[in-house]
C-alpha cells in the first residue's frame, strides 16, 4: 500500500485510530484537526481508576495520540480546516487551510520564556494542558495585545528558538488523496439549553465534561464556590439525551456518571452521590461488575428532574418526581452534575456540503445503508467514530479501525482493477 | 580500553533554570568513559541534531547520553540521530532532566541533574546495540465459527486478497441464525452462496478445532472432520462462535407453547400458517440479567413485529430498557406510539401458568399497583451466555475469559477486537452481547488487524530483543507459566537439550519473565538486570 | 554497602507512572527532590534484587509504580509486581528493615496527582519511621 | 525432581555470625527449578544478608557463585577459588549438594541454605506438591500410578482410611484430594478396579538399607 495517500479529518481517538492503522498498513495518512493539538475531547478526560481500573479508557488515548504524532507515515496538519473538495475515490483533490499558530510547533521546546514575559493576564500565550500532544505552546489571538493593534513584543523577543512570528497569513495548500476518513467528533450539548437547570448561573452546577477537567486539572474534587469538599452530589441524566430534540441515547452518560460518582465516593467514602436517571443503560464488557459494586453505596432515583433552584445558603434545590416512590419530592444538594449528552458537531452541516455526505434525522453523518458501518453516500468517503452517532472511547476505536478496514479494501480493490486494466 | 561516552546536556532554550549548567558540565566530565560533554540550547532542533551528529564522528563516540527533556518526545529522533552518526540507535540512554527535575522541583536541584545523568550514563555503557529483521509469516488466516459474524470476516478478508478457511461446527454454515436474520434483516443464504464462490475461501463443515501449537504467524491447528484427523497452518486464528441464550424461568414452569423463547418467537412470526395467532402477549426482560443490550432490541423488533402482523395487545415488562445501540432509541418509541405498553417494574414479576394461559404478576412503578396480565404467550426473559465452543477453544488457545465467561478479558488496552496473544482475535457475540452495529464495526477491525500483521507475508521486528540464553536456562518452565502473551515456547536446540525459545514475533518485551526467571538466563536488551542496576548504583 | 542516602528509588511503567511523573512536572506540581526514577517497559520486570539492591544502595524506600489493576499493558505485569512487593516487604522484615519502606502505587498517565501523592506519602512514612 | 524451600532467615543469619566473608553458592538444577537455590535465589540471599549485617552495622562481604549440579564434583570444582576466599559457605543446593561441597572443601564449614524436602512435581507456576518418598519399592504398578504412600496424609496401602470427605477430599486438609478416590477413580477408568481387592502386607522399611546405592550395570 505504498504510495497510497489518506486524508483523516479530525484527530480525535476514532480519527487517531484510523490514521494508526493505515500508517501501519504503509498508506500515508494527513491527519487534520482544527484545533492546534492532537487527540481530540477524549484526550483531556480524567482517569477515573478506584482501587481497580473502571475502564474508562481515558488512558488508552493518551497512549494512541502519543503513537500517532511520532508515527513516520503520519503527517499532522493542525489549525486546519478543509476548504474544497474535488474528484472522486482514488483521486481526491482537497484544498486545505492552515491558520497559522504563530508558535511553531516544530522550534517550541516549551521552555515557558513566553509565558513569563507576557503581559497580560490572563496570559495570551500558555500552554496546552498537561497530556497534549504536540505540546507546544498556544497563542491566543483574542487575548494578545499584538492582535489588538499594540507593538508589544515581549514573547516573541524572549523565545530562544525563534518560535514565534505574529506576521503571518493563512497558508493555504492542495493535498491529493485516494481516500477520505470524516472523524469530526461530536459537541457536548450545551446545558444552558436548558435553561431550569442553572447551568451558567450556578456555579456549582457542572456539567460532566466540567468534571472530567476538574479531575483532570486537580486530581480532586472542591466545590467551585468555597472550595470546601461535596458532601452530597446529584447526578442529572439524559441532559440533552432522549428528548425531542435529541432521539437517541448519547451511550457514555449513563457509563462515564457512574464511573465518576465512584471516583467521588472513593476519594470521600463518606459523600453521598444521588444518580437522577431514566433507564441505567450498564451493558458493556466490564461494566456489570462496576455497577454491581456501586449499586449499594450510590443512590440511584428513577425519574429526572426538571428545576433546580439555588436556596439562600447556597445550596442547590432540586424538585424531581420519584416515580419509585410516586411523588414529587425536594432533595438539596452541595454540587450537581449534568450529564450532558453527545450531540452532532457545530461544523457537521458545514463539511457535509462541502464533502458532499448525506447527514441522517439526528444530525449526524449518514452511513450508507443499515449493513454498512462506516461507508457514506460517496465512494471514497468514510466515516469514523463519533461523528456517526454517539460512542465510548472503546466503539470509537472499533468503529476508527473499520472505518481505516474500508479504506484499505476499496484501496486494494482499486489497486487491482489497475493492474486488471 | 573504555567505552567513549559522550554527554549531550539541553538547557531547553536557557528555560531551565534551576540547574546550573557550567558545574554540571564540569562533574559529568569526570565520570569514567565520558569523553566529551556538550552544552546546548536547541538539541531537539535540526541545528542542534546537525551539532550532535557531527560531534558524535569528531570524538568517535561508541555510547552516547541525551540529558534533556522527557525521553517519551524525543527519544525516538535521536536514536534516528545516532543512526545518522553511524551508532546503533540502541546506544543512547536519556537524563530526564527537565520534567522529573528541574520542572518538578523548586530551588537548586543542579546535584539532582547530575545525578541523573550519571545513571543514564552507569547504564548506556551496558548497552548493546540490535538490528532489525524480517520474520515470515503464513497468510491464511482460520476463522472458527459458521454465523454472521464469521462468514463476513471470510467474505472481507478474501477482498483484501488473504485467504481464509471457515471451521464450522455444524454440517451447513449458517444455521441458527434467523432470530438474528429477522432483527437486522439480511440474508444469510446470498451470503453462504458468497462464500461457495469466494475461491479466496475454504469452508470445514461438521469439524472441530483439537489442538492448536505455535504462535501468531505460525499457528499449527489439528481439525478434526468426518473423514478423519487434518493438520494445518495459519497465519492467525479469528474466534467468531457467537453467543447462546438460556431461558431465566423457575424449573417448574414448563416451556410450552405458551411460554416461548425470542427465538422461537421469531419462527412463529415467520409463520404463514400459525393456527392461532395469539391475541395477547408478554415480553419480560432486564431482570435477571440487566447487563446486556440484546434482549433489549430483540424485544422492541418482536413485540413490533406482532403488533402489526397480529394487532395483538402487547405488553412489555421490564426494568430499564438499553437503548445504548444505534436506532434503539427511535425503535423503542415506534413501540411505544404503535401502542406497545411499556410496564417498568423494580422487581421481577411472577409468572404462573393456568389453564394453559399465562399469568403474570407484576408492581407496575408508575401506577405504585399490582398488575395482573392473562396472556397467550409469554416471551420469557432469556441470559445471554457464551457458546460452549468458546469455551473449549479459549482453553485450548489458553487465552483469558472475561467474567461472564466470554472471549477477551476486560483490559481496555485489548479492546475491540485483540487477544493477550498476538494473531489471536475475537469477534462479534464471542467476546460480548453486542448489537448488529458493534458486530458490523468487529467485522471490519479484526478485518484490518488481520491485515496488518500478514499481508505483506512478513513481519518486521527487534531481533532478540528478549532471549532465553540457552547456557542458563534450566528449562523450569515458569517464563512459560507466566508469559501473558503466550510467546514462550519449549524448543529444542540444534536436536539436543529443550530450553525456553521467546519468539520475536509474540512477544511483547514486557520483561516479567526476565524478572521472575529463577536461573536468570533470560536478557532482556536494554532492560537487562546489569542495566537496571548500573542506575541504582549511580543514586 | 553506603549508608542511607535518604533517596526513593520509583521504578516507573513506562506507559502509566512514568508519563504521569512527567505531566506533573509540566503542570509544575512540586513533590521531594529525593526521588530517583527508573524507567522499565512495566512494573512486572521490576525484580526482587532491584528492590533490594536499592536498599543495600542506601535508598531510603522504594516505589513500584505500574498500571492500574486491569489496566496493566501486559495483563498480569502490574498484578505479578504487586505480589513481589508483598513478598519483599518479608524479605526486608526478615533483615530488621520496616516494610512499609517499599510499596506498591497504581497510577494511570493521566494521573499526576497521584504520582505526587504517592511520592509525598512515601517520604512523610520514611520520615516517620526514621532513618 | 528434589523440591526444597529456603531455610528462615533467623536461623541463616544465626549460622553465619562468627564470619565476615561468606560464599552463598547456588545449584542450576532441581532447587533453581523449584525457586529456591538457582542464581536468582543466591542473588536475593546474598542481599538480604548483607543488608541483615549492615543494620546490625556488622559490615560482611558476600560471594556468590551458581554452578550447573551441586551433586558433582567436577562441576563444583569449577568455583573452588571462590571458596577459598571466603570463611564459609551456605549452599543452597539439596542434601546431596551440600555434602558434596562439604566433602570437597573439607576446611571449610559448608551450611545448608535451604530445607530439602520431598520429591515433587509443580501443580502450578510457583507451587509444588510431594510425589514420591524414594523408598526404594515402588508400588505405583498397584495404584494406576498414584502413590499412597505420600499422597495418602496416612500413608495407607490397602484403601481409604474411612474419613474421606465430600467430594474426594482428605479428611486432614481439605484442600488435598484423598490418594485412594484418585486411585480408584484411575483404576476404574483403566477397568482394573480388581487390583483393589488385593491385600498388601505393610511395608518393611527396615529392609531398605541405608545408605541407599544404586550401581548401574557397567557399560
Amino acid at each position: 500500500m505504498e504510495n497510497k495517500n489518506v486524508l483523516v479529518v479530525g484527530s480525535g481517538i476514532s480519527g487517531i485510530a484510523s490514521a494508526l492503522e493505515l500508517a501501519n498498513a504503509g498508506v500515508s495518512v494527513y491527519l487534520l484537526d482544527k484545533e492546534a493539538v492532537v487527540g481530540g475531547r477524549s484526550a483531556s478526560f480524567c482517569c477515573k481508576a478506584t482501587d481497580i481500573c473502571s475502564r474508562c479508557s481515558a488512558c488508552v488515548v493518551l497512549g494512541k495520540v502519543k503513537e500517532a504524532v511520532t508515527h513516520p507515515r503520519i503527517k499532522l496538519l493542525t489549525n486546519s480546516t478543509m476548504k474544497k473538495l474535488s474528484g472522486e475515490l482514488g483521486n481526491f483533490r482537497v484544498e486545505i487551510e492552515q491558520q497559522p499558530r504563530y508558535v511553531d510547533e516544530e522550534r517550541c521546546i516549551a521552555c515557558g520564556l513566553c509565558t513569563e514575559v507576557c503581559p497580560v493576564d490572563p496570559k495570551a500565550i500558555y500552554p496546552p494542558f498537561a497530556e497534549a500532544t504536540p505540546f507546544s505552546y498556544i497563542l491566543d489571538k483574542g487575548r494578545c495585545l499584538r492582535f489588538k493593534g499594540e507593538r508589544c513584543d515581549l514573547c516573541r523577543t524572549s523565545c530562544p528558538t525563534k518560535a514565534i512570528e505574529f506576521d503571518l497569513k493563512p497558508k493555504e495548500q492542495e493535498l491529493r488523496v485516494d481516500a477520505i476518513i470524516v472523524a469530526t467528533g461530536f459537541d457536548v450539548f450545551d446545558a444552558r439549553e436548558k435553561g431550569s437547570l442553572g447551568y451558567g448561573r450556578y456555579t456549582n452546577v457542572l456539567t460532566g465534561l466540567d468534571l472530567e477537567h476538574v479531575f483532570t486539572r486537580d486530581g480532586y474534587l472542591r466545590l467551585p464556590t468555597n472550595g470546601r469538599e461535596p458532601q452530597n452530589i446529584a447526578f442529572i441524566q439524559c441532559v440533552g439525551s432522549r428528548d425531542k430534540d435529541h432521539e437517541y441515547c448519547s451511550q457514555v452518560c449513563c457509563k462515564y456518571a457512574m464511573k465518576l460518582a465512584g471516583l467521588i465516593k472513593y476519594q470521600n467514602p463518606d459523600a453521598r452521590v444521588t444518580i437522577f436517571y431514566i433507564d441505567l443503560q450498564t451493558a458493556g464488557k466490564g461494566f456489570a461488575q462496576f455497577y454491581e459494586e456501586y449499586k449499594e453505596s450510590i443512590r440511584f432515583v428513577r425519574g429526572v428532574p426538571v428545576e433546580i433552584l439555588q436556596t439562600v445558603s447556597g445550596e442547590l434545590e432540586v424538585r424531581f418526581e420519584d416515580i419509585s416512590q410516586g411523588k414529587v419530592c425536594r432533595d438539596t444538594f452541595d454540587l450537581v452534575v449534568l450529564s450532558v449528552g453527545i450531540s452532532p458537531g457545530k461544523n457537521t452541516w458545514d463539511l457535509a456540503r462541502i464533502l458532499g455526505i448525506n447527514l441522517a434525522d439526528n444530525g449526524f453523518f449518514d452511513k450508507k445503508d443499515s449493513l454498512s458501518c462506516n461507508e457514506t453516500n460517496v465512494d471514497g468517503i468514510f466515516l469514523a467514530g463519533t461523528c456517526q452517532g454517539p460512542k465510548d472511547i472503546p466503539d470509537s476505536i472499533a468503529h476508527g479501525i473499520a472505518a481505516a478496514s474500508k479504506t484499505m479494501r476499496v484501496l486494494a480493490e482499486s489497486a487491482s482493477q489497475r493492474r486488471g486494466h | 580500553m573504555e567505552t567513549k561516552i559522550g554527554v549531550f546536556l539541553c538547557n531547553c532554550g536557557e528555560a531551565i533554570k534551576n540547574i546550573d549548567f557550567d558545574a554540571a558540565v564540569k562533574e559529568i566530565a569526570k565520570f569514567p568513559g565520558v569523553t566529551c560533554v556538550n552544552l546546548s540550547s536547541d538539541l531537539c532542533l535540526e541545528e542542534g541534531k546537525k551539532k550532535m551528529i557531527s560531534c558524535i564522528r569528531e570524538e568517535n563516540l561508541e555510547r552516547v547520553v541525551v540529558a534533556a527533556c522527557s525521553p517519551e518526545f524525543h527519544e525516538h529522533a535521536f536514536g534516528e540521530v545516532l543512526e545518522k552518526a553511524g551508532l546503533n540507535g540502541r546506544l543512547l540512554s536519556m537524563a530526564n532532566i527537565r520534567e522529573q527535575c528541574s520542572w518538578a522541583h523548586d530551588g537548586d536541584v543542579t546535584g539532582k541533574a547530575v545525578e541523573l545523568v550519571k545513571m543514564a550514563v552507569n547504564r548506556v555503557r551496558l548497552l548493546q546495540p540490535m538490528e532489525m529483521k524480517e520474520l515470515p509469516v503464513n497468510n491464511e488466516v482460520l476463522v472458527v465459527g459458521g454465523g454472521f459474524s464469521a462468514i463476513n470476516t471470510a467474505l472481507q478478508l478474501s477482498r483484501v486478497g488473504l485467504r481464509t478457511t471457515l471451521l464450522e461446527k455444524e454440517a451447513a454454515l449458517g444455521t441458527g441464525t434467523e432470530e438474528l436474520e429477522s432483527l437486522c434483516g439480511f440474508d444469510t443464504s446470498s451470503m453462504v452462496s458468497a462464500v461457495e464462490a469466494d475461491k479466496n475461501i475454504k469452508v470445514l463443515t461438521s469439524a472441530r478445532v483439537m489442538e492448536v501449537d505455535g504462535k501468531i504467524g505460525d499457528f499449527s491447528v489439528r481439525i478434526r472432520q468426518e473423514g478423519g484427523e487434518i493438520l494445518r497452518k495459519y497465519g492467525a486464528i479469528v474466534l467468531a462462535t457467537g453467543h447462546q441464550t438460556e431461558l431465566a424461568l423457575d424449573c417448574e414452569l414448563k416451556l410450552g407453547l405458551s411460554i416461548v423463547s425470542q427465538e422461537e418467537f421469531c419462527r412463529m412470526l415467520g409463520n404463514p400458517s400459525l393456527e392461532t395467532e395469539p391475541k395477547t402477549i408478554g415480553f419480560i426482560f432486564d431482570f435477571c440479567d440487566e447487563n446486556s443490550r440484546f434482549p433489549t432490541l430483540a424485544t422492541l423488533n418482536n413485540a413490533l413485529a406482532a403488533k402489526r402482523r397480529w394487532g395483538s395487545e402487547v405488553y412489555v415488562f421490564y426494568k430499564s430498557v438499553k437503548v445504548d445501540s444505534e436506532g434503539a432509541e427511535i425503535l423503542y418509541q415506534e413501540a411505544r406510539d404503535c401502542g406497545v405498553v411499556f410496564l417498568k417494574s423494580e422487581v421481577p414479576p411472577r409468572i404462573d401458568v393456568d389453564n394453559g394461559q399465562v399469568k403474570i404478576k407484576a408492581k407496575d412503578v408508575f401506577l405504585g399497583e399490582d398488575i395482573i396480565l392473562v396472556c397467550d404467550v409469554l416471551v420469557a426473559e432469556e441470559l445471554h451466555l457464551p457458546t460452549e465452543e468458546t469455551a473449549n477453544l479459549s482453553s485450548l488457545l489458553n487465552i483469558r475469559r472475561d467474567s461472564r465467561g466470554f472471549c477477551q478479558e476486560e483490559n481496555v488496552h485489548l479492546y475491540p477486537v485483540a487477544s493477550e496473544k498476538k494473531g489471536i482475535f475475537f469477534v462479534g457475540g464471542c467476546r460480548g452481547d453486542l448489537d448488529l452495529g458493534r458486530v458490523l464495526t468487529d467485522i471490519s477491525s479484526v478485518v484490518m488487524n488481520v491485515y496488518e500483521l500478514l499481508s505483506s507475508g512478513k513481519i518486521l521486528v527487534e531481533a532478540e530483543k528478549v532471549e532465553a540464553d540457552p547456557q542458563k536456562c534450566v528449562a523450569c518452565l515458569t517464563c512459560i507459566r507466566v508469559c501473558p502473551h503466550g510467546a514462550i515456547q519449549l524448543v529444542r536446540i540444534n536436536g539436543g537439550k529443550e530450553v525456553a525459545g521467546i519468539s520475536d514475533l509474540a512477544c511483547y518485551a514486557c520483561g516479567i519473565c526476565a524478572a521472575i526467571c529463577p536461573a536468570k538466563a533470560i536478557n532482556f536488551q536494554s532492560y537487562r538486570d546489569e542495566e537496571i542496576l548500573a542506575q541504582i548504583e549511580a543514586i | 554497602m553506603r549508608i542511607m542516602n535518604g533517596h526513593i528509588v520509583a521504578f516507573c511503567c513506562e506507559h502509566s507512572a512514568y508519563p504521569a511523573a512527567d505531566s506533573a512536572g509540566r503542570l509544575g506540581l512540586h513533590y521531594p527532590e529525593n526521588v530517583r526514577v527508573i524507567r522499565v517497559p512495566c512494573a512486572g520486570r521490576v525484580d526482587l534484587i532491584h528492590i533490594l539492591k536499592a536498599f543495600e544502595n542506601g535508598a531510603a524506600a522504594v516505589l513500584v509504580m505500574g498500571c492500574e489493576d486491569g489496566a496493566c499493558h501486559h495483563i498480569t505485569g502490574n498484578t505479578r509486581a504487586k505480589e513481589r512487593v508483598k513478598y519483599s516487604e518479608i524479605l526486608l522484615k526478615e533483615v530488621n528493615i520496616d516494610g512499609g519502606r517499599v510499596r506498591m502505587f497504581n497510577l494511570s498517565p493521566n494521573a499526576p496527582h497521584k504520582f505526587v501523592r504517592a511520592v509525598n506519602e512515601m517520604t512523610r512514612i520514611t520520615k516517620e519511621s526514621g532513618r | 525432581m528434589i523440591i526444597a524451600e529456603r531455610k528462615p532467615m533467623e536461623e541463616i543469619k544465626q549460622l553465619i555470625v562468627p564470619y565476615r566473608k561468606v560464599l552463598v553458592a547456588g545449584c542450576g538444577t532441581c532447587v533453581a527449578v523449584c525457586w529456591a537455590g538457582g542464581e536468582k535465589e543466591v542473588g536475593i540471599l546474598a542481599s538480604q544478608l548483607r543488608l541483615a549485617r549492615s543494620v546490625e552495622r556488622n559490615e560482611i562481604s558476600i560471594l556468590e557463585a551458581t554452578v550447573e549440579r551441586q551433586c558433582e564434583r567436577e562441576m563444583v570444582a569449577e568455583i573452588k577459588d571462590k571458596v577459598a576466599e571466603a570463611e564459609a559457605v551456605i549452599s543452597l543446593a539439596c542434601g546431596s549438594g551440600v555434602q558434596t561441597m562439604a566433602e570437597m572443601f573439607e576446611d571449610k564449614p559448608v551450611f545448608p541454605g535451604v530445607n530439602t524436602t520431598f520429591i515433587g512435581m509443580p501443580e502450578r507456576e510457583g507451587l509444588w506438591v510431594e510425589m514420591c518418598g524414594a523408598c526404594g519399592d515402588c508400588f505405583l504398578d498397584r495404584t494406576g500410578g498414584v502413590c499412597p504412600i505420600v499422597r495418602c496424609a496416612k500413608g495407607l496401602l490397602n484403601g481409604p482410611c474411612g474419613g474421606t470427605r465430600k467430594g474426594g477430599k482428605c479428611e486432614i486438609d481439605p484442600e488435598k484430594d484423598c490418594a485412594w478416590v484418585l486411585i480408584y477413580r484411575r483404576l476404574e477408568k483403566q477397568g482394573r478396579l480388581d487390583l483393589m481387592r488385593n491385600y498388601y502386607a505393610p511395608k518393611n522399611y527396615r529392609a531398605v538399607k541405608r545408605p541407599g546405592k544404586v550401581q548401574a550395570a557397567k557399560a
